[in-house]
């Protein structure tokens, strides 16, 4: 950020933020949910970055997760159950210079917002989608959500979920038009803020999904990858998600993975041994939706309304 | 006007019969190019100073098979001396190419006893005995029904001219348009020139050949169909536009910089219009993946300061329900065009219905207040949706206008708008925020506030579809719930009060008030004339606001013995005890606890001025019968 | 009744105060066990022949912060001498853990002055200071307010019989209320078995140790609280339940086969209750992937003959519009629960609102006759979705039936039901079709028609949201979309006359009718009640069908000088001089041209008996003053 | 159908259905439209299969192809756009006897109804799901779908599409659960029937994306296709659509690709210098969710007191 100069003077910026910059109101979700760890990483990258507050704007659907922009200390929009995406695309659709977060659960963003879901990863805007997955529904209190695993007793299905979980990272390699996809999870804050920081700079839509811990409704869902730290595979690429020599001794298990490789990354995202963690596909020359929709930005009034007038004209007697 | 003499100008021919408008409709098979005939009539007869309302008709498959009751394609010109509001009633002439597609068209009651039909009458030598059966037939009913039906061998004459009668006879029976109408055919040829040019010039000669062939073709044939209809004095520069281009140059006048729609019938074609044209003003359409995606991608961008709107009709706005509570309950700007189609359901979607009133205004759980506006000419469909903008960014709610299939397909000439800058949205504002100034910081008086936008320093705050507080905090606390629907339920009572009394159309006093709302108010205030001028007392009242509504209705309906509303949505029929009535019916009940009855249809139809007519004597009589 | 008689038994104690009822609050934070202490106090209370209405204080968020005011987490219990119908006015006894979760309740207005509030004292020696001076505002503000504040050491008096006395003062508290009201021990003893038994005897003896101190405490220290409440005579047997649950049974009970849900508050928990117990009559619960999907599939069951019904509250109901719709025009029958929240929009999503009656009776597009019923009691939770799937099969529509949060959280007894298999759903039919008899063989009589059924032989017919003819034939003509409208009304017609004239529950005449519909009716009448015993001419009358509504209404109306409706959804406040009315209100004045007023609140909460009686003396003397 | 038996005789069925008996309403499509030849492939297979026409149900969205029900002799479901499947599965979830067929368009299946397209295939529900696509709006008159190519002009992208198409197969590929997942075209009856065969007898949802002409608004987009059969790719295995020795000439191109593997359907899928047609995917161990919702169709209405009457008690005081 400072960089000392020649003369040992350092460049002030006019405004310089602070992390209290980016806090909203106090964070109220349960003690221990992983959400907290997701909100602090995003507040860091947002601090590190110096960006302008009104400049950013965090959108949710709703849910646990989708309470994110309320603990922003930015814009926000705490919209409709599964229709963060489409509100997103609008905010960027003309206002592109916009920093934009989207903050979705597994029910949110894979359940009722299927459909955008696919849609938005087609139109590739730039901004930065954080699926909470949490494997449940946490704000309606403990129903299956589509990426429970089989099995589990919930609400809705009290004998156990009945069928496979869906894979948001490999349907996402599925469609179309996708340029960034990443994995993490909220207990390793390094790897966590990293591998947003890498979504953060990605041109682009980039798809974050986060294993979020609900220590209220799904303590146990991720207990495997917690006490058997060797389950998580941590790629490693020059163009992956930077890995911090601090994760040497949490996450041992490593694998080399190109992002630009799809087929790799569907394979790697299939895998039910492990969980891998960081950068799996990235395309940054996939087009991106907002360069058609900023179309007419910069037109004058003057301009128009010469237009207008020609568009009368064509259908004047 | 052309200076040339033509060898056929009206001039040379002895006194055509001098009417005052008449209504002609050309029916054929679906690609015999009917319509494109039919709208250069109806432009000529505009540019001649002619009042007209064109409407296509429009088969409801895609690719209907030949000489088939529901494949009938065309399209109908009613025009005249005076403005032309509606279709009008029975044709007085039609041109058609078989005589099957006139079922459809019979069933809809187009046509009445002495209506003249010009036939095609090849088909009764055709070599499929069927088909020749049929044509006996449909003759033979066709005489029976009281039209008076002229067989003419117009492929046959054609042959003349074309060696492929079938596609040119269209510019054929335009000429012969010419000679009936007493039109300009220099200005017949104009028009070919600008339809075809692109075509190039043999296209176009042979188009005119057709055209000076079928002219002379009626004059010799058709001297006694030889009519003037007078122009209309002093018209100011017009445009014609059916009511989905009119809606889409209200779009770009508004200065709504993004269209978020799905693709849906009726509504579409005004999206298709701005898709093309939208570049203009420098705006975007936005085609999303489902009617939620459209308005929830509007919102966010209305969010972010933009104008936006979303276009749909009655199953998009279904699907757009809970999105349009979040507008209301966020204070979003919207405009939301909802161009009506039947109902309920699917229902015909390419079809008249007023039948969407109710759910506009009632539709989404909770209260929600929103303003519900209705166009009732194709120039208001221009004009009412830079009102729509305007409302929408004052009172910061969505504002729903209705139109119809009705204006959205009907072709007529309007008052070329004098253009406003004013119109336009103002420019993003992106000056700092008023420190510590809440973002809904509601005058208590009249629940307006001011909105701030990202990217303005200090105005951060994050929308909520939750109950909030006026610095948008959620909150579950009984006070700020009730203040918050206070302040939005405010809004509309601020505006309800800066409205203007609707006027009244006729007499202010009378023994029956007629109210309607949307497309019929052109047949209604043709019909409300009619029985005016043979001395009936009835007067009408047309509403563009429906919520709220204008104050002064109460008043208005006092001075008259019965009030009725005429609609285009379903009411019980009068045989049923306890009816359930038209939908603007209900709402006047309700709110002025007067009992007004209401006439209504549910045709797939527009509702013709002579059927209002009827009615409206079959009431008069009945009150005088009461009286007496 | 358990033989043995305890050392504690109440025959011991002389005299408690004989009381018809009280109203009793446990308040805490969250985790604290207050619900479960109430719970068992309810029970007992009902077991031992009270009338009994338990609701839960629940908090916002899943897991608040201790002592704040947002997490508040506790239940109200009232029970009476005779049957308890709603949650009561203020508060006769408050037990609260912390001085800061009785600020929400005061702002709900749960208390009046005289309530006797006993508080955990352990905050006035917490290391904390802020703790200490919060404590000390808070007892300050307490006693400002005219509570009678007692302090008590709790934690500390439970420190004899358990080493964590945060987590087991709950039974502790529960067994001071057994002292206070009079409750049979061993009653409270078995109740701890039911409820812990599960849990091993190690934990029933805990709890049971805790209850026994908890009554001793106060025998001794409480010696002037010291009540009885008389039970009920001769009561049928009950049963206890919420009105969730009740929805549950009831669904059982119309033998419906499949509930079709996607998850929402306060919807959800009937389903969760389904999820565990619907296996019972061999029906499965399907968690679809959406609202839409959820009423598809339940669409798509009922076309193939299935019993199904679909459960959701207001933004769910948003987005089913427009299967609604197709559901009312292609005659699916379903049955639709609406658990009403506070809106609009995501609103408040706990909260008790009655906000969705017009959205649903009006909110599909187009001309959607449906049936609505409301629920008013959480017995009537159980029998109206038996009523609600006959309607739904012999009108062959959607049947929508609304509830709200109040009954939904609400406790109650209820008069267990005698079964009866002609509630439950017919077995499929499969024998073959009637050959030509028509899908949609409308009785013009009645608009009634029979339902062919996949698996039918000659039965097959394609249904379409489409308009079409009885065959169901796409249609397009005029007559056969006004057909099909007027059949789709006519049913609504057919019902209404079938149903029976509602019934005014006071004289038949007098000054003020009060009319509502859903969860208040307890509390309107109880409301009613007392005024009436002290001379008000008032009475009311309560509607459970909306739409169509009972024929009789307005006979009723017109014998009394004023009518309004008591609603829980918004209205203007009564200084507005143009006022937007409460819901129910807007459709009588549309049916029955009566000028009828509102009295509503959209504070997310149940209307309070005294609440209602205040506004019932208001309105009666502004007719005397009127009249004089 | 009718083998003969050691003493000559046939078992004739008690009932005999011809192709008429699937018939209904004429169709009413556009001449040339690639839907003809789907709707006879349909009902050849239920003549075929001697399907009494009471037992089958045709469901279907809103478009050109959602006119489908109307024009078979079957029951029907001509519904809402986007929301054929969760009707069909609904249908299915207590009648798991009725067959059931799904047409839906490139608008219905991957716009509109794409989130239930995800939860559909995750369902595997019996039924053949036949994706029409024809790369545009048919029925409301060209506007651009999901599948539309980069740069086609519609009414809604007269200057040409912006994006690049939706791979309807790569993403089905990419969901879970997936059973059945199959390519072809209109224009070659006897790999569209052989295709459509194989799908109706899979146990499970089958997924089939035919290739539909729609000569009115997209005359042009198959052309390569159809103009140099040699990019169509026929994929053979033993396991896979059989291959009538009829194609031989017509599609000489051919590649063996076994319908195991995932891996290299995915791979096939996403090829865009040629289109697999025939049997990219097949699983048939995955969990069939009518196995879930059909439990308990069997119960008496006394059983069902006697439960309701239990479920009482618990409640009783
Ligand atoms: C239209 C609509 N349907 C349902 C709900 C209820 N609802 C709120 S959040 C939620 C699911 C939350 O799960 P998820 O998206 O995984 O978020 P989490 O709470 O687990 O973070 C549901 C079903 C709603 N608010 N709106
Ligand atoms: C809710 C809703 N939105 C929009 C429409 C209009 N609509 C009907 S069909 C269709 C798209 C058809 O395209 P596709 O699914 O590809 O089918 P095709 O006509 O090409 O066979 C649309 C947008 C509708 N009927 N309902
Ligand atoms: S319920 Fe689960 S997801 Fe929700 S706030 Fe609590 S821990 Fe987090
Ligand atoms: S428009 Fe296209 S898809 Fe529709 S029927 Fe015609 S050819 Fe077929
Ligand atoms: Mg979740
Ligand atoms: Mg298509």
């Amino acid at each position: 950020m400072f960089g000392l100069k020649r003369d040992w003077t350092v460049t002030l910026p006019e405004r310089y933020f602070t992390f209290e910059d980016y806090e909203g109101g106090e964070a109220r979700w349960c003690p221990g949910c992983g959400d907290h760890a997701i909100l602090t990483a995003v507040q860091r990258i947002c601090r590190d970055e110096q960006l302008p507050p009104e400049q950013v704007v965090s959108v949710s659907g709703i849910g646990c997760s989708s309470r994110f922009p309320h603990y922003m200390g930015t814009y926000g929009f705490h919209g409709l159950h599964g229709r963060a995406l489409p509100v997103a695309a609008g905010v960027k659709a003309r206002r592109p210079e916009l920093k934009v977060w989207v903050a979705t659960g597994d029910g949110d963003c894979c359940s009722i917002g299927a459909g955008h879901w696919i849609h938005a990863i087609r139109y590739n805007m730039d901004m930065t989608v954080m699926l909470f997955d949490n494997a449940i529904y946490g704000l309606t209190k403990k129903q299956t959500s589509p990426t429970s695993p089989k099995g589990l007793s919930t609400n809705t299905h009290p004998r156990g979920a009945w069928l496979p979980p869906l894979n948001p990272t490999q349907a996402t390699l599925g469609f179309t038009n996708v340029s960034f996809v990443a994995q993490t999870v909220d207990w390793n804050p390094v790897h966590l803020h990293a591998t947003l920081k890498k979504a953060y700079e990605h041109k682009g839509l980039s798809f974050v999904r986060i294993l979020q811990r609900c220590p209220t409704y799904t303590d146990k869902v991720f207990d495997d990858l917690q006490s058997d730290p060797r389950k998580i595979l941590v790629l490693e690429h020059e163009r992956g998600v930077p890995v911090d020599p601090a994760l040497d001794r949490v996450f041992p298990t490593r694998q080399a993975h190109d992002p630009s490789d799809m087929g790799a990354a569907r394979a790697l995202a299939a895998r039910d041994d492990v969980f891998a963690i960081g950068l799996l596909f990235q395309d940054e020359s996939c087009p991106r939706y907002e360069d058609f929709t900023r179309r007419g930005l910069d037109m004058s009034v003057d301009d128009k309304l010469a237009g207008l007038d020609a568009a009368l004209d064509r259908f004047a007697l | 006007m052309n200076e040339q003499a033509s060898p056929f100008s009206p001039a040379q021919h002895a006194g055509p019969t001098v009417i005052p408008e008449h209504t002609v409709e050309i029916v054929s098979d679906s690609g015999e190019g009917a319509q494109k005939a039919g709208q250069i009539f109806g432009a000529m007869s505009a540019k001649m100073g002619n009042g007209v309302w064109t409407v296509e008709i429009i088969p409801a498959e895609i690719k209907p098979p030949a000489r088939s009751k529901a494949g009938a394609s065309g399209i109908r010109i009613r025009f005249g001396e005076k403005q032309i509001t509606n279709m009008g009633d029975e044709a007085d002439l039609v041109l058609a190419f078989n005589e099957q597609v006139l079922y459809g068209r019979i069933a809809n009651g187009a046509y009445r006893p002495g209506t003249v039909i010009l036939l095609e009458n090849k088909w009764a030598s055709h070599p499929d005995d069927t088909v020749k059966a049929q044509y006996a037939a449909g003759l033979a009913e066709l005489n029976k029904r009281g039209f008076v039906v002229r067989e003419m061998a117009l492929e046959q004459a054609c042959l003349a001219h074309t060696s492929n009668p079938r596609v040119g006879k269209n510019m054929f029976v335009l000429g012969m348009l010419c000679w009936i109408y007493d039109r300009d055919l220099a200005r017949a040829r104009a028009e070919i020139n600008g339809v075809f040019g692109r075509k190039g010039s043999a296209v176009v000669a042979r188009n005119v050949e057709l055209l000076e062939g079928g002219y002379q073709f009626a004059r010799s044939t058709l001297t006694d169909l030889h009519y003037h209809v007078p122009p209309r004095p002093n018209l100011p520069p017009q445009v014609v536009t059916n009511g989905n281009e009119a809606i889409g140059l209200g779009v770009m006048g508004a200065g709504i910089e993004l269209v978020s729609m799905y693709p849906i019938t009726p509504a579409t074609s005004a999206s298709h219009y701005l898709a093309r044209e939208i570049e203009r003003i420098g705006g975007v359409v936005h085609q999303a993946e489902d009617e939620i995606a459209a308005i929830g991608f509007a919102v966010g961008a209305s969010y972010a300061g933009k104008t936006a709107c979303t276009i749909t009709s009655g199953p998009g706005m279904a699907l757009k329900t809970e999105f349009m509570g979040l507008a209301v309950m966020s204070e979003v700007p919207l405009v939301m065009v909802l161009v009506q189609r039947g109902g309920p359901s699917t229902g015909l979607p390419t079809k008249v219905e007023q039948g969407d009133l109710l759910s506009a205004i009632y539709g989404t759980p909770g209260d929600a207040p929103k303003i519900v506006l209705a166009a009732a000419t194709i120039e208001e469909c221009f004009h009412l949706v830079i009102t729509a903008r305007q409302l929408a960014e004052t009172f910061r709610t969505l504002v729903i206008l209705l139109t119809d299939a009705n204006l959205a397909t009907g072709v007529s000439p309007w008052d070329r708008p004098t253009l406003q800058a004013e119109w336009m949205a103002p420019p993003l504002d992106q000056a700092p925020w008023k420190k510590g100034l809440a973002p809904y910081a509601w005058d208590p008086a009249t629940g307006l506030s001011p909105r701030p936008i990202p990217g303005q320093r200090d105005g951060m705050y994050v929308l909520t579809g939750l109950a909030h507080t006026e610095r948008s905090k959620v909150a579950y606390d009984p006070e700020s719930n009730e203040l918050g629907c206070q302040m939005r339920s405010l809004k509309l009572e601020t505006l309800r009060q800066g409205l203007a009394k609707p006027v009244v159309h006729g007499d202010p006093t009378g023994d029956l008030l007629v109210v309607g709302w949307g497309s019929t108010l052109g047949a209604i205030e043709e019909a409300v004339d009619r029985v005016r001028a043979k001395g009936g007392k009835v007067s009408s009242v047309h509403l563009r606001f429906l919520s709220p509504m204008a104050p002064g209705l109460d008043e208005i309906m006092a001075g008259f013995r019965q009030v009725m509303t005429v609609e285009i949505n379903y009411s019980d029929p009068h045989t049923m005890a306890h009816r359930r009535l038209a939908q603007l019916a209900q709402l006047l009940r309700m709110e002025h606890l007067v009992d007004v009855d209401s006439y209504s249809q549910v045709q797939g139809q527009p509702l013709s001025p002579g059927k209002i007519e009827a009615e409206l004597w079959k009431r008069l009589k009945a009150l005088s019968e009461e009286a007496a």
